[in-house]
């Protein structure tokens, strides 16, 4: 029997089972987390990460297996057990209230109160200086709803860290956040590791998990694989680990020789909406990748909202080649221009959480084709068996609803959707955002692919690596401007860098 | 002119429809200026519209009040403001120095006429019957089934082996009807059939007809209101007797009201309308052409 | 001004014109008369919207309170004619009864998952049946307690009364701002209605929120029927039917949204006096047949929506214009 | 029959429900089988309920479209009375039954035009665009009526109510032609997936290309077209438009049908179905208060409790009890929902 005594670990899990219908999540995993070490967590998508996570924390209940905090069996039967215990978590998808403000949604279920009402004033004054130490300047007092994915990122975990007295868990807190942020991210992580707490880290960021980390555990198919000490492990063996086989080509750090030349497929003049993106122009070559670099709420999304009608322009004109005007003014009118748009923000605007892996993949073509010609049902399952073996969706089979999907995996059935209507121009808003780095080098590979056979795609991405690899030219926009276009050899990360932090119009345009 | 204003429960029925149309009618021959508010079934809204009505300074406030219980403040403010009410067609159970009196029809005599009728009519043959209650909870489904027994009480031949609410439509008659039917061996034993108002007994007359019965000689069919409809249904044999509630409530009421207003006459507190009842032998056709244009 | 405050704002001004027209047209419309019976007539209507204003803003809706009142109104009336109990006394015992019956309700949409429009709507069933067995007959209540309950009012210049059961609506709708705005429970709801299982992972007990919120929805049914009871001293089986679409009107009317979330009790206070100054409009102008009665009610119900919708998105439109 | 397999465990609970609710029946009241030939026209209760139950099957339908893209049509009621009166008037002033069939059948798409133009174009939400119309389409009906019953004795439109068809009462053939329209046209083509598919998620599925505005306007006015159907029949059925009790809280009921059929008020998957078997519990249940010969004052306590029950059983977390004490990991195929516990 375990007994309480300083030498055990800090928060630990043994042989924990968690079976879904049709899958086994985790299979007798053992993890645990010493006091003042920040511990990655690795995998695959779909590996089981947030799974055991939400077992620890006793989000899900567990089919088997045992929790200790501190040589304690614990047996938390929800969030707020866990907190009781001084766990904090930050779920995988962004877990707060759209409809509170910031400070509510820092302070809810311990608000400060005086005589037993919520004292307003204080719970904003806390707020303020709880986002101080992010660096986050913005009006407490607004909806959260109304700020960035990444903004209500920053939120979820500040809030978690003001609630963990002893474990903090980060499912994925990097996937939506640049280099800036993350950085103050890491050094709030190096404060509470200071204070003693342990930290759980999950990411498919490599180097990120090599900056930051101690030690790290690998999961393979709800299966550990190992925990090792990050110092003695190459990033070579690492994903060897991860992926149970090599993996065949790492990305290439250089932009793209060849540009575009001749006609622009698609070109738009004078685009723009009033506050939210100012007018801007873009042509759009055949074959082309046009990169989107810039900071966070610096207007990227905007750009591809504009482009694809979601948001309607209020200035300018788009045509197709040479004169034909195109009439831009909602998704379907974009979709028969034969356009092509994968939002940022799947669990709003991505997937269909209750319809099944086929029924999304088939569902941008169907409205496409419109509802009288349904797509036969053996069209259907092997256009998404199809795209499951292409993209390596896991999941047991086509007709698991996509809501049960692992988060990378969900990605990747978004893209299937695209990818199924045969688009000339898609728009892709951070595909790569919580995908695992076997599948982000398939995922830049397929972009490549797509490029070769003729396609032209507007990509926004957070990683300015993955920019330069893929990309014909790049387009830095800064405060809701397009400031910059780079072009070839141009594409460094440093020209980027550059470009998106120069606070004058001088650089290359 | 003189205003006066009328709250109306609704148009729940083509009965209370047509006591709308002669209300209007009865104030328009008379010169009097009437305001109308509709309460949508709800004793609530007839309380606002009874408050504004006093808000406004009316000259006089007719009512056909909803249930009878719950009157007595706004009695009481109609009062101190010196507006005369008149209650139509149904009681208030408030003290009677409230109002200036009310019209109508007595309801449990209503039904002790219609039952006496089939107690007649049977003269001592065994019969069972089969009751179609009005809404439950409201007064003249209560009423209307306490004076029916009443009636026939101590006439051991009469029984009454179902009773069902049919809510005062005729699609809840039918329904209930049919059911009825089933449950009584096909309705062979049944003998008779008494409603609480004309709607549900015409469209039970439907359903004993569908089940091949023959409505008025199979079974009996006695009803209350005689509206238009059910005087068709007498014409053809399917139906037997009806007790008249007469809609024009507000004849006898701005009588009332002209010689209070003249010089302080002061009604009797009830004036009863007749409860008149027809049967086959009152020439049905010619009553229902009469009163088919009467707004029912 | 805060964006969130738009919608009620919105609701005030639209409130405001409406009256300045029905005063245009009949000037004894700002007498303090019509104003006290504007309180006074929907003080019942007033109560059981704050309660159905917590369940909108969960997510939720309750379906059953025109019927607890109805029960209500004849639990109390059967009680005063039966036994020697003091109306204070019933009247504990009721606000237990009502209570206990929505908390049961809450309790079996969180512990069973079903759908709130469903629970309620057995609910609405179940007290309506209750009503039903305790008495059919129309209960009067002549009691001395009830008679000094309506005796107290205050008779403002004019003649007008703000009557005992006008002034406890605006104390619960008081009490209710600042249950929403000011406490944890408050907090909760808005939570929930954000989304529950977000709620939920952020540490809001959800069963125990849940079985509240209906539960104070059924205290507030039961003051309702308390109220109402005064209202008419009696108890009838057949009172307040349709009131929960009265209340749930009044609620969105007031701004508060139906998917949850968002929504204040003040715009619901706002809410209830439009319905009071629809009906008031059209009492005041008299010659509206029975049909055109409900059709011009719902032709006011759409022109409030869509005017309210439409200020919320101009001025929101602008807002975003101007940066 | 692989293809039947899941339909079948779909409506189970539904077909084991309406075997319960009518084997009590049957117990309490041992004639309930016989089926007998009178006037030409089957006779016998499971007739009657089949037959009564029509009106509300055919809301259920529509409503089963409108609820699965996560809206509500209260308006059902009304607009039943609007259509029945159209019908009642067109045939007394004289029109042809096939041009009074045609008003009254438009008349109902133009309610569900009105009420999708609310929800889709103007965004109100369906509860209140749908109330407005529950509000003031009764007082449209009665405007056609003005107030009365309006009676007629056109035996062509009084077939529709009381006539049969090869012994069947049209009611009933009306009311399984109109399911198995609608289930055609809804898996057959695409719209069922694209009816889920804005149930479960609107915005995306707008940037996915779905037509969702005319998708929504158009389910509502299928809502309308059933309404319209229902009024007509409850029209012929009592040979008069009673514009004030037509269809009269038949909303509720019909809401009920849907979830007793198992679709979720929140929008997505749906059957019709199994909407369809719900309506028949439904009816099965009021048929059987009314044999039991029970006082009126009881009707509502019986229906609640049994309502409850029914509910109760049918309920997630009832079934993984079920499914727990079955001992089945595997659930069948079921999707276990992860009841997260806080
Ligand atoms: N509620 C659920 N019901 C059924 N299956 C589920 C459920 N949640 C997760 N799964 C399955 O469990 C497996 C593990 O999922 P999990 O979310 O833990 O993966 P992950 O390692 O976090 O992946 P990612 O990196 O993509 O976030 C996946 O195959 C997923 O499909
Ligand atoms: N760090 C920040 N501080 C304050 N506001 C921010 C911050 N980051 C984003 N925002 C706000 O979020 C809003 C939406 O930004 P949006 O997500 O559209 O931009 P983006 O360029 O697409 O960024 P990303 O896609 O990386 O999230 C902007 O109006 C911006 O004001
Ligand atoms: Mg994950
Ligand atoms: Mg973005």
């Amino acid at each position: 029997m375990p007994q309480s005594d300083a030498s055990q670990p800090l928060l630990r899990a043994r042989g924990v089972r968690k079976i879904f219908p049709g899958t086994i999540a985790l299979d007798g995993v053992d993890f645990s987390l010493e006091a003042g070490e920040v511990h990655a967590l690795l995998g695959e998508n779909g590996a089981g990460k947030s799974t055991l996570i939400k077992c620890l924390t006793g989000a899900y209940r567990r089919d088997g297996g045992d929790i200790l905090l501190e040589g304690e069996i614990i047996n938390p039967k929800g969030t707020i057990d866990a907190q009781a215990y001084g766990i904090g978590t930050v779920y995988q998808e962004v877990n707060l209230l759209p409809n509170l403000t910031i400070a509510e949604n820092l302070s809810l279920g311990h608000q400060p109160t005086r005589f037993g009402m919520i004292s307003v004033r204080d719970m904003n004054r806390r707020a303020r200086e709880v986002l101080a130490n992010y660096d986050l300047s913005v009006d407490v007092t607004r909806n959260l709803g109304s700020c960035s994915v990444a903004v209500q990122q920053v939120i979820a975990i500040a809030r978690a860290v003001t609630l963990s007295g002893k474990v903090l868990i980060l499912d994925e807190p990097t996937a939506s956040l640049d280099s800036h942020e993350v950085g103050m991210l890491f050094d709030v992580i190096r404060s509470l590791k200071q204070r003693g707490l342990g930290i759980v880290f999950i990411s498919h960021f490599l180097d990120q998990i090599f900056e930051i980390s101690d030690r790290l555990t690998v999961l393979r198919n709800g299966r550990l694989v190992g925990t090792e000490t990050t110092s003695d492990i190459d990033r070579l063996r690492l994903v060897n680990l991860m992926l149970g086989r090599e993996l065949e080509e790492e990305i290439r750090p250089h932009g793209k020789d060849h540009t575009a030349t001749g006609e622009p497929r698609f070109s738009f003049t004078g685009f723009g909406r009033k506050g939210s993106i100012a007018p801007f122009d873009l042509a759009i070559h055949s074959g082309e990748v046009v990169g989107v670099a810039g900071l966070l709420g610096s207007g990227r999304t905007e750009t591809a909202e504009v482009l694809f009608g979601v948001s309607h322009h209020d200035s300018g004109v788009a045509s197709r080649g040479e004169g034909t005007d195109l009439h831009l003014k909602s998704p379907r009118d974009a979709i028969a221009a034969g356009f092509g748009f994968c939002p940022e923000d799947r669990k709003t605007d991505g997937v269909i959480a209750d319809l099944t892996v086929r029924e999304n993949i088939a569902l941008a073509l169907q409205a496409r084709i419109g509802w009288m010609r349904r797509i036969p049902d053996r069209e259907q399952r092997a256009m998404a068996n199809d795209y499951i073996r292409k993209l390596d969706i896991r999941t047991p089979d086509a007709e698991k609803p996509v809501g049960l999907l692992s988060g990378g995996n969900q990605q990747k059935v978004m893209l299937a959707r695209w990818l199924a209507t045969n688009p000339s121009f898609l728009i892709l808003d951070e595909p790569t955002r919580g995908i695992d780095v076997g599948a982000h080098a398939e995922i830049i590979r397929l972009i490549e692919d797509l490029c070769a056979q003729g396609m032209s795609l507007l990509v926004i991405s957070s990683e300015l690596d993955e920019l330069v690899a893929y990309s014909h030219r790049v387009i830095v926009v800064r405060d809701r401007h397009h400031v910059a276009e780079l072009v070839g050899n141009e594409i460094t990360t440093d020209n980027m860098v550059s470009a998106i932090a120069a606070p004058e119009k001088e650089t290359v345009i | 002119a003189q205003t006066v204003g009328f709250s109306q429960i609704g148009s729940e029925s083509g009965w209370r429809a047509a006591e709308t149309t002669l209300t209007l009618q009865q104030a328009k021959d008379r010169g009097i200026d009437l305001k109308f508010a509709d309460a949508q079934q709800k004793q609530e809204n007839q309380i606002k519209a009874m408050r504004s009505f006093i808000a406004q300074g009316v000259d006089a406030i007719l009512i056909a009040p909803v249930v009878a219980t719950g009157w007595d403040s706004v009695l009481e403010e109609a009062k101190e403001a010196e507006i005369p009410v008149i209650l139509l067609d149904r009681m208030v159970d408030s003290s009677d120095d409230l109002y200036l009196t009310a019209v109508g029809s007595d309801l449990v005599h209503e039904g002790s006429v219609a039952g006496k009728w089939l107690v007649d009519e049977l003269a001592g043959k065994d019969c069972n019957v089969v009751e179609l209650q009005g809404t439950t909870g409201s007064s003249p489904a209560i009423d209307r089934k306490n004076g029916f027994e009443q009636a026939i009480a101590g006439h051991d031949n009469i029984k009454l082996i179902r009773s069902q609410t049919g809510d005062f439509t005729r699609t809840k008659g039918k329904e209930v009807m049919e059911s009825f039917l089933k449950a009584e061996d096909g309705g062979k034993n049944i003998c008779a059939l008494y409603a609480h108002n004309d709607d549900m007994a015409v469209g039970a007359i439907q359903a004993i007809k569908e089940a091949g019965l023959k409505p008025g000689s199979d079974i009996l069919v006695v009803s209350i209101d005689a509206v238009p409809d059910i005087f068709q249904a007498m014409a053809a044999g399917e139906a037997n007797a009806t007790v008249e509630l007469t809609p024009n409530m507000a004849g006898p009421a701005f009588d009332a009201l002209a010689a209070y207003m003249k010089d302080g006459t002061m009604p009797p507190k009830f004036i009863q309308t007749e409860s008149k009842l027809y049967t086959q032998a009152d020439d049905p056709q010619a009553v229902y052409e009469q009163k088919k244009d009467l707004g029912y | 001004m805060n964006a969130r405050l738009l919608p009620l704002v919105a609701t005030l001004v639209i409130f405001l014109v409406a009256y300045a027209i029905c005063y245009a047209q009949y000037p004894v419309m700002l007498s303090t008369r019509v104003i006290g019976n504007l309180l006074t007539d929907n003080a019942f209507l007033g109560i059981v919207a704050v309660g159905m204003t917590f369940v909108i803003i969960s997510g939720g809706i309750d379906l059953s309170v025109g019927s607890v009142i109805a029960f209500s109104g004849v639990f109390i009336a059967v009680m005063l004619r039966d036994t020697a109990l003091h109306p204070m006394a019933v009247f504990a015992m009721l606000l237990v009864l009502t209570t206990l019956f929505g908390a049961a309700m809450g309790a079996t949409i969180h512990l069973l998952e079903m759908p709130p429009f469903i629970v309620t709507l057995a609910g609405m069933f179940l007290a309506r049946g209750m009503a039903y067995v305790l008495s059919i007959d129309a209960v009067p209540i002549t009691h001395d307690f009830y008679d000094q309950m309506q005796s107290m009012y205050w008779l403002m210049p004019g003649k007008g009364r703000l009557t005992l059961i006008g002034g406890l609506m605006l104390v619960v709708f008081i009490v209710g701002i600042g249950l929403a705005h000011r406490t944890r429970f408050g907090m909760n709801v808005y939570a929930v209605g954000g989304g529950a299982n977000t709620a939920a992972l952020m540490g809001v007990p959800l069963g125990r929120t849940t079985t509240a919120i209906y539960a104070f929805s059924g205290l507030l049914a039961g003051i309702a029927g308390i109220v109402f009871s005064i209202y008419t001293s009696a108890g009838y089986s057949l009172a307040t039917v349709g009131v929960e679409l009265d209340a749930i009107a009044a609620v969105v009317i007031g701004g508060t949204l139906l998917t949850g979330g968002s929504g204040f009790v003040a715009g619901t206070l706002i809410g209830v006096l439009i319905m009071g100054l629809i009906q008031t409009y059209i009492i005041f102008d008299g010659t509206l047949s029975s049909w055109w009665t409900k059709i011009l009610i719902g032709m006011l119900l759409f022109a409030f929506i869509v005017l309210q919708k439409g200020l919320v998105w101009t001025t929101g439109k602008k807002r975003a214009a101007g940066g | 029959m692989t293809v039947m397999l899941p339909f079948l465990r779909r409506i189970m609970p539904q077909l084991i429900t309406l075997a319960v609710i009518v084997g009590l029946i049957s117990f309490m009241f041992p004639g309930f089988f016989t089926i007998s030939i009178a006037n030409g026209r089957l006779y016998g209760i499971p007739i009657d309920i089949l037959n009564r139950g029509a009106p509300v099957a055919l809301l259920a339908i529509g409503m089963t479209l409108v609820i699965a893209t996560r809206g509500i049509d209260l308006s059902v009621g009304a607009v039943m009375a609007i259509c029945g009166a159209t019908a009642a008037w067109g045939i007394t002033e004289g029109y042809s039954l096939a041009a009074t069939l045609a008003m009254a059948l438009s008349a109902g798409l133009v309610c569900g035009l009105w009420n999708g133009f609310l929800v889709a174009v103007l965004g109100i939400q369906p509860i209140v665009a749908t109330l407005i119309l529950m509000v003031a389409g009764r007082g449209v009906a009665q405007l056609i009526t003005e107030g009365a019953i309006l009676t007629f004795n056109h035996e062509g439109l009084i077939f529709f109510g009381s006539g049969s068809l090869f012994t069947v009462p049209t009611p009933v053939i009306i009311g399984v032609a109109a399911g198995a329209l609608a289930t055609l046209v809804v898996r057959r083509t695409a719209l069922g997936m694209l009816i889920e598919a804005i149930g479960i998620n609107l915005r995306a599925s707008t940037l996915s290309g779905v037509n969702t505005r005319v998708l929504l306007i158009a389910v509502y006015m299928t809502s309308g077209l059933c309404a319209a159907l229902a009024g007509i029949i409850a029209a012929a059925d009592i040979r008069g438009a009673d514009a004030n009790n037509a269809g009269l809280w038949l909303e509720l009921d019909a809401i009920l049908a849907v979830v007793i059929g198992g679709t979720s008020l929140l929008g997505g998957r749906f059957s019709l179905i199994a909407s369809l078997i719900g309506a028949l519990i439904i009816q099965a249940v009021n048929t059987g208060i009314l044999l039991s010969g029970f006082p009126p004052e009881f009707n509502l306590i019986i229906k609640a409790v049994i309502i409850l029950i029914i509910l109760i059983l049918q309920s997630p977390t009832m079934r993984s009890v079920v499914i727990f004490f079955s001992r089945d990991p595997a659930g069948a195929g079921e999707v276990e929902k992860e009841t997260v516990v806080p």
